[in-house]
């Protein structure tokens, strides 16, 4: 069910430049179920801006009743939302849309992850989950450089781990594709999120292997009801899907690139 | 009697609440959130003769207290609504207005003659706000004769009453008011979007796809407002008044311009809980206004 | 070369930041925070043939994101405006631009005359959004011919170039714009406030004592963007682009959408340094974009 | 001279129902001078609320370079600026107007300070300058009621004090010009500040002393460029004075009431 509730902040703190780790305790956390799943939420009191702001759940802690994102403070709202300590509250709205589908990936199956940016939380909570079920996940995260990057050690503790930033000030020169063109073995299933380039050369690079790729859109109601989010697909007869709530997660090829 | 309720023609509201058009689809999404029997009406997206994809994206963009939209009348066409959303909606007890958009004067017609017949549309809301490409570029909502000529059209066919909804974008908003009036409407709705922009700063491009795009939101209130006022002074046919509508007394603010019920819009997005909450606040900032019934507001300011 | 220079007719700008009119006085009170050699332009408070008092109070009143303003054109008249106002602006290094408003054609004809020959005044702007009793309530500037009427009229006596002020109340601005650059303006300004109202929701009273006000600051930026790209398109005469500008990317923006220089109105009441500020803010942000010199970025929009 | 600072907030607390008295630091403070004069505070930093909100300045504290300022959170602007604590920062515009003449009272003299509401916190500052200068300050204080008074020990510590409160919750039951005529002895000069209908009553109460009454009126600018604060009168051929540069504070009978 999709709540609205005031959530109380745990922790937050700047783990990159500009990039934050956000940890929030409520009684929604127990609706998340899957992984790659999001929430709407209000920065500010007032009108401006006015806008929810779309963030993706990174991991969930169900007995802790805790679920954290990770964000970049970029805009308005993300620099308001930085703004936030401990002991005050965040309006939130979710849990919305529909996560990664861990399922597709069977015990003793290996799942390449591959995440670029801000689309890398996501696949945390993924991997997480992957793991516990018995799958090998390898990751390939891709970052604009060192300053930025995020998480390494964290997902290292889940399985393989592979960096590729633009610059070189860390892991790989180039891009996650150069990084998966050189890994050895076969996959049985990809799971991808990242900025929309990303994704096109992933699900090339990829192409014969189920993969799932989780996309972004601007948004307005964040549920599906007002059509800001449409992406074309030639998968049903409307001819379009909705990021908000038939995604943000789409099997490759649903969404027509 | 409930101090909340207000009739209008082919209408009697709980309430003077209602999401507007397009800002609640069909009512499915919202229906996952709340009782959609709580609300005055629904006004439903748009319905055109036949399906649109709409506009590319990005569709949307925030501007300071609003937003633009673009969505292109996105809708799954009449056949559709008509046998899918509208019985869907049945299961709830609230009216429905049906929101219906076209492109020439015939689409319009064929709307609304099937489209009033649904069981649970008990009016309609002519949108009259987009272009028209069968007149060289002039929309409907910006000329009186033509905006009058097509009320008569739709009048002639439609079963319930007709409320058309008018543009801003216009010199003087009582000069169409006066027309659709003339032309037989039954109420009018307003205001629909005022168009806007917003660039990237970085490459000098239109944000939204579309290049221009719809403004809404409390940004628009001030002039939402003040044509709510003039309307209510030019016509005798009541007026259904929205454009920022986020607070309580933004419901009382439209209702003393002139307003016999209200609509919201982009606060939906907001706070997806906007509708029931302002339901449950009216009557207790009634008590504090010392006002009885809420129709006692009505055109407040007209009579001062 | 200085990267931030526009030349306009009549007026060499050091920089495209100038106050808007209205919102700056005659430039005295900010005169006590900063130097006012630093502006690209000074828009002065609207100038009248007789002094005049103005409206009631209260004036002003916030909205989201914006305010509504009925000051109502006060100022010391004509004569006060040429022997003391200007004179004291003498001091400083930049040009002035005079805000002319009236409510006949002759009043206007008399003013321009007579404020064109002002040794610092480098040009005029035609407040033309001001009620213009004589022709029934239509005001100058939403009748295109009207507004090449006394564009002309005031070109035939003023001694230095005329920039009409249109306003953005009006169905299709383009069509004022074309008309005025027939009527010989040298360029344009837009956009003035939007019509807007608030009311007190205690009492149901406006609260504007005039009923309603102009609306003006950061909401009405995307409709003042979408306006000046289209007249932009449709005239060959330059814009003064002004509507919500607070920061630095708002110039960009309005640049972009083909203004060649820009007004700060609001957004001094906010920041009171905000002009200083964006001039500060501008050279920087033109490196980040790659832009050399700022009039390369006026149009980009329609070059796209 | 008049100066845009973002000043340290010291301490914020309130003092009465919905009343909070803020104290800021900076170095504006050394620029005051006179009481009864006011700051131009900006509330938030996005554009909603956009105007800033006029306040007096209460007191000032130079040796401490600290300035006090007494408001209620009624409107979005004030109840933001409420819930600022020590630490955080204030954007200030000030100082601003022209305050109270206290010189207008002279040593050994009897000076009648009447305020109303939020009307009373600049007249503390005025009262203290009074003090100083070896005057006799009589207070006559008109609060709605006893959970909205504020400042009553305060000012009984710089002399005579009396309370009036419309519910009769606290002091008089009434108005303050029912306390005022029932005061023995004369005034050689008087001072109000508090809402209009207070002023017009005290002014006609008293007439025949000199007074100065501060006024207030809805701004935009705060320093005399746009003309929304204007007052009607006949005290100069403009026909005209402005709230924020000409005032705050007038002589009785220069405005129009
Ligand atoms: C399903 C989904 C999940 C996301 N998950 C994350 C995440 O985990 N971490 C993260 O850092 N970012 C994530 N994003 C992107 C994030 O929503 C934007 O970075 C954020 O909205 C920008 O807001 P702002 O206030 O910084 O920028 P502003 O420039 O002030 O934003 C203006 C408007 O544009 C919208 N907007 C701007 N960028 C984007 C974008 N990339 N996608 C969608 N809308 C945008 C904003 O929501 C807002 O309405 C996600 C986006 C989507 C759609
Ligand atoms: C010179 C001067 C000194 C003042 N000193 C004090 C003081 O010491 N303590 C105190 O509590 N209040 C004082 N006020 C009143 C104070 O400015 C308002 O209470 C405050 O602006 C209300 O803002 P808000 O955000 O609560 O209300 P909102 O309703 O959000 O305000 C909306 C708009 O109306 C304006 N406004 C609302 N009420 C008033 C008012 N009474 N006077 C002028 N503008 C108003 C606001 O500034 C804002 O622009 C003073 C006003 C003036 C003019
Ligand atoms: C995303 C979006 C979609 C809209 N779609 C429609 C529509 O299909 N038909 C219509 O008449 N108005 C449409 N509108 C306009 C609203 O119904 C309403 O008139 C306008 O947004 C002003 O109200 P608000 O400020 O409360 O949003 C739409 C508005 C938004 C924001
Ligand atoms: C208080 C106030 C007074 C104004 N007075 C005038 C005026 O005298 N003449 C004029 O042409 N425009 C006047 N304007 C309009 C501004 O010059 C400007 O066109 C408008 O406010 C939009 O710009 P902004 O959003 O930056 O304020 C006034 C605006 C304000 C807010
Ligand atoms: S954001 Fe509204 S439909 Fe997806
Ligand atoms: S507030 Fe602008 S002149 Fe007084």
């Amino acid at each position: 069910m999709i709540r609205n509730e005031c959530m109380a902040v745990v922790a937050q703190a700047e783990i990159a430049r500009n990039i934050f780790e956000l940890t929030l305790k409520g009684g929604l956390v127990s609706e998340i179920g899957k992984p790659g799943r999001f929430v709407h939420i209000r920065t500010s009191d007032g009108f401006d801006p006015l806008l929810r702001r779309p963030v993706s759940i990174s991991s969930v802690d169900e007995e802790a009743g805790t679920m954290t994102l990770i964000y970049r403070a970029e805009g308005k709202g993300t620099a308001l939302l930085s703004r936030k300590s401990a002991g005050e509250t965040v309006d939130v709205l979710g849990p919305l849309g529909n996560g990664f589908p861990a399922e597709a990936a069977k015990a003793g199956s290996r799942a390449l992850i591959v995440g670029g940016g801000i689309g890398v939380p996501p696949l945390y909570g993924l991997s997480e989950k992957l793991k516990a079920a018995g799958v090998e996940p390898v990751h390939v995260l891709g970052f604009q450089s060192a300053d930025v990057a995020f998480y390494e050690e964290q997902f290292g503790e889940l399985g393989e781990t592979h960096l590729a930033t633009v610059d070189g000030s860390a892991g790989t020169k180039g891009f996650v594709t150069d990084v998966i063109r050189s890994l050895p073995g076969e996959f049985d299933v990809y799971y991808s999120c990242g900025p929309l380039p990303m994704l096109t050369a992933v699900s090339s690079e990829m192409e014969g292997t189920e993969g799932y790729l989780s996309f972004e859109e601007r948004m307005g109601c964040g549920i599906g009801a007002c059509f800001a989010c449409v992406c074309r697909t030639d998968s049903n007869e409307k001819g379009y899907v909705k990021v908000c709530s038939d995604g943000p997660v789409f099997r490759d090829g649903v969404v027509k690139l | 009697m409930n101090r909340l309720q207000v009739e209008l023609p082919g209408l009697t509201l709980k309430n003077p609440i209602m999401p507007a058009s397009g800002c609640f689809g069909f009512g499915k999404e919202y229906a996952q959130l709340y009782d959609l029997s709580l609300l005055g009406a629904i006004m439903v997206k748009a319905t055109t003769l036949e399906a649109r994809y709409g506009n590319p994206t990005p569709r949307v963009a925030e501007t300071p207290s609003g937003m633009l939209n673009a969505i292109g009348l996105q809708n799954p066409g009449l056949e559709k609504v008509v046998t899918e959303e509208l019985p869907w909606l049945e299961r709830y007890d609230v009216p429905i207005i049906a929101n219906v958009a076209g492109s020439e004067t015939e689409d319009y017609v064929a709307v609304c003659e099937r489209i009033s017949k649904a069981p649970n549309v008990r009016a309609i809301e002519l949108n009259i706000s987009c272009p028209n490409v069968k007149c060289g570029g002039i929309t409907f909502g910006t000329d009186p004769a033509i905006a009058k000529e097509l009320t008569e059209a739709v009048k002639a066919v439609s079963t319930v009453p007709v409320y058309v909804k008018l543009s801003p974008n216009v010199t003087d908003v009582t000069a169409i008011a006066r027309a659709v009036e003339e032309g037989g409407a039954d109420g009018l709705t307003l205001i629909n979007t005022l168009v806007g922009m917003r660039f990237d700063p970085r490459t000098g491009r239109p944000v939204i796809a579309n290049g221009t795009g719809g403004l809404s939101g409390p940004a628009v209130k001030p002039v939402a407002l003040r044509m709510v006022y003039e309307v209510t002074k030019a016509v005798s046919i009541p007026v259904i008044g929205m454009g920022g509508i986020a607070e309580v007394d933004d419901v009382i603010d439209f209702m003393s311009a002139g307003a016999s019920a209200v609509a919201v819009g982009t606060a939906n997005f907001v706070d997806h809980f906007v509708c029931p909450k302002l339901i449950d606040a009216l009557p207790a900032r009634l008590d504090e206004l010392g006002i009885g019934n809420i129709t006692e507001l009505t055109g407040r300011s007209h009579r001062l």
